[in-house]
């Protein structure tokens, strides 16, 4: 679920977008130094990113009826570290937005925040803290959280938006709709994480 | 629409593997691929699917696999209309397998083993009885060797072959086959047809896509033309003798069918040449040429 | 993919990004910073009279697109709407402990509006508009042109692999991958694997494929097109008009 | 190893295009792919070079094209021995373009005339020239209508052609083509062998590697047969009539070959019969049969 063109209010849009601007520009400098020294490094991580689009566009089996996408945030982490998917993750957003109409320009660095930046970081920060445990629990864990993460930090930015009723209250409710629906789909997301990482072991 | 070439008469409906009744298909938004489009394939019987790129010659097969799913009109599988639900496609996809052209579209695991056994397991067949099924493709097939290999190591044909026993491993009774011969070389070409022949000697019947006539020719006996969204069907002498519905189709005629054409020569119905040493034979008994020619 | 389609076989594709930038994202930012649903709701009818009578985008692909969208903005106005808790004095509805009060839906409603205009004035950009020439104008504003060139890559390769991720969809459901939900965790599992791999065997071979090529340099970008005066005047007109609107009816 | 064929004789060394002298090639750790062969490219000399898959066929055309640099021997380009350097390559890739076969491999940019356009701008012209020459060779093979056309919309057959135009952007002498009429339908590869005849006509020498002898027979002036890992050079009649070594290399001969001496009639080496036409006149103004066949 990304957040729809001119959901936020016009001042947290543009903070939002403030906030998502500095780990942008990290991945872009990082991306042009790569580039620069490595002028075929632009296909590889046009294949990533690319990859990253695709997979977000896979169907899920419906656990709810209703059919959704796995975030592959944290896949992506794990496999191209946070820095890098901040900014192919935005560029996959920028995609979705205009060739899917899936979120929106004003509202790209709030998904940006969610998708490109916690998503990923909490899923290579929780696998990299269970450095000891078997791959497998380290790639559910870190796919789930993320997946969670992202959906966790959304319905915080909306409820930051829509504070009625207080912050708590709003938090609440949209935790309620967006969040505690995704916990299957979370879990899910990290069981396809382990049988791909291992589809890919064997390869 | 289709239209019944030549002398051809259908076969019994107890001999129809598989057919399609009135079938529209396409993609929404654009013009129909497939527009009211009958065919039968007899069971046992050779069918070539033949026809340009871009004819509808892939949908087609994606409509007789159960894959896509037609907008209009049925398919019989198996005497009975199919049921697009999970239940009649589980059941359909046990007597009818697709082979893509791309054999890398249809492998999926990292060795041959795991793969051609992939089908198997999805039907819950234990682990002894998937791994006896897949020592028996891998055997038809004459690629026992490959059986420990990692696909990515396979060269195309090999690749081509493995997906051709991923499918047969669900031990269909139809075999649908998306130009089995494309890129393969002459001696590979030889190959993939002594794979298919072992195969019909076991019963599948076998229906091969195609855009070459000449290939068509030699190994069908029934063909299925597919022009500009619409099927022709009749035997293979009839369709691949009629020139002007090849030309219609962006196919040219069967050399062998040009050549004896070409020198006045008729093409019996039974016992086509098939060979050069056919056609040579062919021409060394006929009448002198007139002096006129 | 359809809004692809669409932005290539546009009647506005060979117009400059730059006028269709200002037309489309001037009303974007009117919608999404307006107060007034009424101006919110004129601005998203002005662009769907645009999109469909001058643009001439097809209708069905127009209300197919903005579906998406629509679903998330309606379960999230009701979000917003919902009030928990004890009855208010201003209850528009309630049951229980959870209602809706006069304010909660006044927001809903606007922030619905404002959010379908905004969508559709993104649309119309993205309905006109192919992804090679919105990034060339990225670059020419300045974007580090590696940046769009890692972007341009993926817009190259995205439709294959979307193929290729059909194809093995198609080809696992024909031998029973999806029958019963271990099979189709176990096929997805392998599905996301094999489309990786595929993803890397073509980026190593482009790079080999290019190399005769002069090798891997800066993608090629399409040149800017020439502004039409006519339509950046008219462009200027509307949003000038339509903001103006939103400012007077904020005061 | 390179053989040289019946009675060809080795054009002037002014007429060379381009050649290989004892080159081997291969990957580090494997046997070597080419072992030291030598084969020649005469200027505006239709040259097909001939082998199975896996032959090494794809190796030499990109040791030809100077992708691949050798371990042993020389590739001769302009008279001159390549160097293998920055400099040397970039005068080389303005003389010699490989196409591959898959157009993918090959095609960058997402629209047709940004992707045609790529070679010129990393030769580094100036925009007004690039867009010149990409009008230029569009309109030369017929596909101007798909300048402004998104790559990924486009068929396969376009794509190809569009892959072609990319190298002959590059203004190059020799064009080198891998299966340029692989999947194709027969309308397709009749399309694409007349753009391939415009191209001679500007003075491009064309080599076109493929599996197909019966294309190679009817098109072709010079041959190569690649047959593991060594070269046989010689003229299209003397290479493709000598059965012992098309067998070899796991190639058939061409079914006009074939069904001339079977007839027992002679394969005259000027005015070789190329289309089922010539055949026909051929068979038909022969002396009748003899009784005894």
């Amino acid at each position: 679920m990304h957040i729809a063109e001119g959901f936020l209010p016009p001042v947290h849009a543009a903070a939002w977008t403030v906030v998502a601007a500095p780990f942008v520009v990290h991945g872009a400098r990082a991306v042009v130094k790569v580039v620069r020294e490595q002028p075929n490094a632009r296909i590889l991580l046009g294949a990533a990113g690319a990859f990253t689009f695709v997979m977000s566009a896979i169907k899920l089996p419906s656990v709810t009826g209703s059919s959704s996408h796995p975030t592959g945030t944290g896949l992506g982490a794990i496999l191209f570290r946070p820095p890098v998917m901040a900014l192919l993750g935005t560029i996959v957003l920028l995609f979705q937005a205009l060739l899917l109409a899936h979120g929106g320009l004003t509202t790209l660095g709030a998904n940006a925040i969610a998708m490109a930046v916690v998503g990923p970081w909490a899923g290579y920060g929780v696998y990299r803290l269970l450095a000891a445990a078997p791959l497998s629990v380290k790639v559910f864990c870190a796919m789930a959280v993320a997946n969670l993460a992202t959906y966790v930090t959304t319905s915080t930015q909306l409820a930051l938006a829509f504070p009625e009723g207080g912050f708590l209250e709003a938090w609440g409710r949209f935790l309620g709709v967006f969040a505690v629906t995704q916990i299957p789909l979370a879990i899910v997301e990290g069981i396809i994480g382990v049988l791909v990482v291992n589809a890919l072991l064997s390869w | 629409m289709t239209h019944r070439l030549g002398s051809w008469s259908p076969p019994d409906d107890t001999d129809t593997a598989l057919a399609v009744r009135g079938v529209h298909a396409g993609h929404p938004g654009a013009p129909d691929v497939l527009d009211c489009v009958s065919a039968s394939i007899g069971a046992g019987v050779r069918t070539a699917l033949l026809g340009a790129n871009g004819s509808g010659k892939t949908t087609l097969l994606r409509v007789l696999s159960g894959v896509h799913r037609p907008t209009e009109g049925h398919v019989i599988s198996g005497g009975a209309v199919l049921a697009h639900d999970r239940r009649g496609l589980t059941a359909h996809r046990q007597r009818v397998q697709l082979v893509l052209q791309d054999p890398d579209d249809q492998l999926f695991s990292a060795d041959v083993r795991s793969d051609v056994g992939y089908g198997p397991t999805n039907l819950g067949l234990g682990a002894a009885e998937v791994a006896a099924r897949v020592d028996e493709v891998l055997d038809l097939l004459g690629i026992t060797d490959l059986a420990d290999r990692p696909v990515h190591r396979l060269s195309y044909g090999q690749r081509k072959r493995v997906a051709i026993a991923g499918a047969l491993a669900m031990q269909p009774q139809v075999l649908l086959l998306d130009e089995p011969t494309a890129g393969l070389d002459p001696v590979g070409v030889q190959e993939m047809l002594a794979a298919l022949a072992t195969l019909e000697e076991h019963g599948t019947t076998v229906v091969l896509a195609t855009h070459d006539v000449d290939l068509a020719w030699a190994w069908a006996e029934e063909v299925l033309l597919v022009v500009d969204h619409v099927v022709h069907q009749g035997n293979v002498v009839d369709a691949l003798t009629d020139e002007a519905l090849l030309a219609s189709a962006r196919l040219h005629t069967p050399w062998m069918v040009d050549l004896l054409s070409r020198l006045g020569l008729p093409v019996p119905a039974d016992g086509r040449p098939r060979t050069v040493t056919d056609v040579a034979d062919a021409v060394a008994t006929r009448a002198p040429a007139p002096a006129d020619r | 993919m359809q809004l692809d389609d669409a932005a290539w076989s546009s009647p506005w594709r060979r117009r400059s990004v730059a006028e269709k930038a200002l037309l489309c994202l001037g009303l974007l930012l009117v919608a999404a910073t307006t107060g007034s649903p009424v101006v919110a709701a004129v601005v998203g009818l002005l662009v769907t009279g645009l999109a469909l009578l001058t643009a001439m985008v097809p209708p069905g692909l127009w209300w197919r697109v903005l579906l998406g969208p629509a679903v998330f903005v309606a379960v999230g106005a009701v979000t917003v709407a919902l009030d928990l808790g004890a009855a208010t004095g201003s209850d528009v509805w309630r049951l229980g402990p959870v209602g809706m009060t006069t304010s909660g839906v006044e927001t809903a409603l606007l922030v619905s509006l404002r959010a379908l205009a905004a969508t559709s004035a993104m649309l119309l950009l993205a309905a006109t508009t192919p992804m090679v020439e919105v990034l060339s104008a990225l670059r020419r504003v300045g974007v580090p042109g590696p940046v769009v060139d890692v972007a341009a890559v993926m817009y190259r390769m995205i439709f294959g692999l979307l193929e290729a991720m059909a194809a093995i969809r198609e080809a696992q459901a024909g031998r029973l991958g999806y029958a019963s939900g271990h099979a189709a965790r176990r096929s997805l599992g392998q599905l996301v694997a094999a489309v990786m791999v595929r993803a890397w065997t073509r980026a190593a071979r482009l790079e080999d494929g290019l190399a005769g090529r002069g090798g891997v340099e800066a993608v090629p970008m399409v040149p800017a097109r020439p502004v039409s005066l006519p339509f950046a005047l008219a462009a200027v007109v509307l949003v000038t008009v339509t903001g103006a609107a939103s400012v007077l009816v904020a005061l």
